[in-house]
């Protein structure tokens, strides 16, 4: 595979590419959300608490 | 013997369970998808009918078989958190959700992509690609439902049922889009993917299937731990985790 | 303590509503021919320990139980011996009084109209009989609701804040049916914020915050 | 003494169809619905009446599917408003048994009347007579198939405000596969082709959606009453 061949990909390269970009898109998207939902979670966790706390108090 | 499998229902032991096999799950993920792409995209020799542009069923096929896994986890995790009370269930339900409609979508736009060159539009109503988007409309109604009670242990048991409801039903609407789909075409047209596979393109499918599913206990394991916090905050145990 | 062989028991019931810890280990025993007053400031869970009672809400610890057979195992026939009575009196505005309670005891156990209009004559509203609900005050509304306890025969009572929106005369009249109720060997659990003063075997339950 | 299942499942229907016929404008509304909706699209395409031959299944249980779901949104949310919807799950009587029967009610009072007006639809989208007891036949059973998968999505919102957009969102993607084999059977009955096959498999699905959504309706309704 000739290394200017390799980026053509044999003429497809409009559709491949984006393909491989779309799918690395998605899994950045997966991780990024998931440990924002858990830094919120722990965040809101915390708020609890600390209310449940001070209510005791 | 079976207390395993009875802490598993322990919220406090899932946390730490998913905390510490999260970082397993995305660093084997990582390998094999790394060697999946590198080695679809470049070693694997071009199919002979459709050339390179065979090379997104690496991506593709792998989003689809997980869209419908993920969606079967969800139902089996929602029947598991309705039927035995156990949030952990509900948890990992709700954790589901959104990772199995972002692999819809990437099936949706991969195998739309992958049409344009086979058949000269992005959207010919391929029954695959048909059933695949109603799996998407299914996983927004099961993510719309549980968001829209205030109580969320409602909207846990209301969101699993649908799920149920839902997986009975994926088989059911595939076939009669297949069926659909077969009255107007007449004779089967070129249908998307399943070139014949010689090994060299078959070992790099194999290794993304795996990092896919690898990929997806990682993320399962990252929001888990966000979803067993919401749903325990009133308990102590959830002190401690608060520290480290 | 053990649970009660022939009555209704209520061990350590926890609930949580959202965030909010709304029933904290209640535990509560009636025997036939005992009527239990629940008591306490607002939302510290008072509907929502008659809503577990009913079996509707599932507690997320404690078990409640009649005759000592936790109710979960046998809940349509558990369901068929208790009758409720929540804020809303449960009338559909379209059909009579009479009507309602038709279609509502009916389903429990057969019943003569007859009977249904002399179980409103019981509770004063006879002659709204043929009225639609939706025209009735709400203090009627009260009354028929009530009938409807009445014609149900159940042995055990749920009633939440039963003399809402009742006059003296109202209170005066649920006081007495539930009097007769309790003598003749039935049970009872009520809501209510005022004080009771009901000649028969009457407990306090206090709920706090 | 005490009332056996098939009194229980009369009286439950004598209740829906009295309240029903109480309010008869409510029971048009749906089917004035349809008859609008049905006359949209040949306005919107403003195509030749072959062409229309073409389409007209397709509009025509497009048009009864939404007015069907416009109704379901009813069916539980009255009762749980006034509070009679507890009663009927205390009534110690099989919840499953009053579901069924509510539904069986509300269908002879949506589903049968889309039925009886479909054929004035039909001769409107140019549909030959031929076809219209096939079109009848699979939409009766179409249109009971919709009542139970939106009694489980009314089910589910009930305690919800504005539920309605919820109901559909989530009922619709289960109601495609009828609404496939609907069109394609009234499409073959147009076409003198024998609709035995489409009808055979709505059929199947009608039977398969009524024996388990009961179930699955009651479970709904557990989860609304808690």
């Amino acid at each position: 595979m000739s290394v200017g061949g390799f980026w053509a990909m044999g003429g497809y390269a409009r559709y491949v590419w984006p393909c491989f970009i779309l799918a690395a898109l998605v899994f950045a998207w997966n991780l990024w959300a998931a440990r924002r939902y858990h830094a919120a979670a722990r965040l809101r966790a915390r708020r609890t608490l600390a209310m449940a706390a001070s209510e005791k108090r | 013997m079976w207390t395993w499998f009875y802490k598993l229902a322990s919220p406090p032991h899932v946390y730490s369970l998913a905390a510490t096999f999260a970082p397993w799950f995305l660093g084997l993920a990582a390998l094999l998808l790394g060697y999946g792409v590198v080695d679809g995209l470049a070693f694997a020799p071009p199919d002979y009918q459709q050339g390179d542009a065979f090379r997104i069923i690496y991506v593709h096929a792998p989003g689809a078989w997980m869209s419908t896994f993920i969606y079967t986890t969800m139902a089996v995790a929602g029947a598991i958190g309705l039927i035995w009370r156990i949030k952990v269930g509900h948890a990992v339900a709700a954790a589901c959700a959104p990772i199995g409609a972002s692999f819809t979508v990437l099936a949706l736009a991969t195998g739309s992509l992958w049409g344009k060159p086979m058949w000269g539009t992005y959207w010919a109503w391929d029954p695959r690609l048909t059933s695949e988007l109603i799996l998407l409309f299914l996983y927004v109604g099961v993510m719309s439902l549980r968001s829209a009670f205030e109580d969320a242990a409602r909207g846990d048991r209301a969101a699993a049922l649908l799920a149920i409801v839902g997986v009975v039903n994926v088989p059911i609407i595939h076939y009669s889009v297949v069926w659909w789909n077969s009255l107007h075409q007449g004779a089967t047209v070129a249908k998307l993917g399943k070139p014949s596979m010689d090994a060299a393109m078959l070992w790099p499918l194999l290794s993304m299937f795996l990092g896919f599913m690898l990929f997806f206990g990682g993320v399962l394991c990252l929001r888990l731990q966000g979803e067993v916090l919401n749903r325990e905050r009133q308990s102590n145990w959830v002190r401690q985790a608060l520290k480290s | 303590m053990n649970s009660v062989d022939n009555g209704l028991g209520v061990e350590k019931v926890h609930v949580w509503r959202g965030d909010l810890h709304v029933l904290r280990g209640v535990s509560l025993q009636v025997t036939p021919g005992e009527l239990v007053h629940v008591a306490g400031p607002n939302g510290t869970g008072k509907s929502t320990l008659l809503r577990v009672i009913t079996g509707l809400l599932h507690p997320e610890q404690g078990t409640v139980t009649w005759c000592s057979r936790a109710i979960d195992r046998f809940r349509a026939e558990y369901q068929a011996q208790l009758t409720y009575l929540s804020h809303e009196p449960a009338l559909k505005g379209d059909l009579t009084a009479l009507e309602n309670l038709r279609f509502a005891v009916g389903l429990k156990r057969q019943v003569a109209p007859a009977e249904l209009r002399e179980a409103l004559g019981h509770t004063g509203v006879a002659h709204c009989a043929d009225l639609p609900a939706r025209v009735l005050s709400a203090g009627q509304r009260r009354r028929v609701a009530m009938a409807r306890v009445l014609a149900m025969r159940a042995s055990l009572w749920l009633l939440d804040e039963p003399f809402a929106n009742l006059d003296a005369q109202g209170s005066e009249l649920v006081s007495e049916l539930l009097r007769s109720h309790v003598l003749q060997g039935g049970l009872a659990v009520i809501v209510a914020h005022h004080e009771l003063r009901i000649e028969c075997p009457l407990r306090r339950l206090e709920l706090h915050a | 003494m005490s009332v056996g299942p098939v009194e229980v499942f009369l009286l439950v229907m004598r209740r829906e169809l009295r309240l029903s016929f109480r309010r008869p404008e409510q029971l048009l509304q749906p089917l004035v619905f349809f008859l609008i909706v049905t006359t949209l699209f040949p306005l919107g395409l403003n195509l030749q009446l072959s062409l229309l031959r073409d389409m007209s299944p397709g509009v025509l249980w497009v048009a009864a599917l939404l007015s069907s779901l416009l109704s379901l949104d009813a069916l539980f949310k009255s009762d749980a408003d006034d509070g009679t919807l507890e009663q009927l799950a205390l009534s110690g009587q099989g919840l499953v048994l009053i579901v069924t029967a509510k539904t069986c009610a509300h269908w002879l009072v949506t589903g049968a009347a889309l039925v009886l007006v479909a054929p004035l639809v039909a001769i409107a989208l140019n549909i030959p007579s031929v076809a219209f007891a096939t079109m009848m036949v699979s939409l009766a059973m179409g249109t009971l198939t919709l009542s139970w998968l939106g009694a489980i999505g009314a089910g589910l919102t009930v305690g919800l405000r504005r539920s309605n957009v919820l109901l559909s969102l989530i009922v619709l993607p289960l109601a495609m596969p009828l609404l496939i084999f609907g069109a394609a059977a009234t499409d073959r009955a147009i076409s003198q082709i024998s609709p035995a096959g489409a009808l055979y498999f709505l059929a199947a699905l009608c039977v398969f959606t009524c024996t388990l959504a009961p179930f699955a309706v009651t479970a709904a309704l557990r989860i609304t009453l808690e």
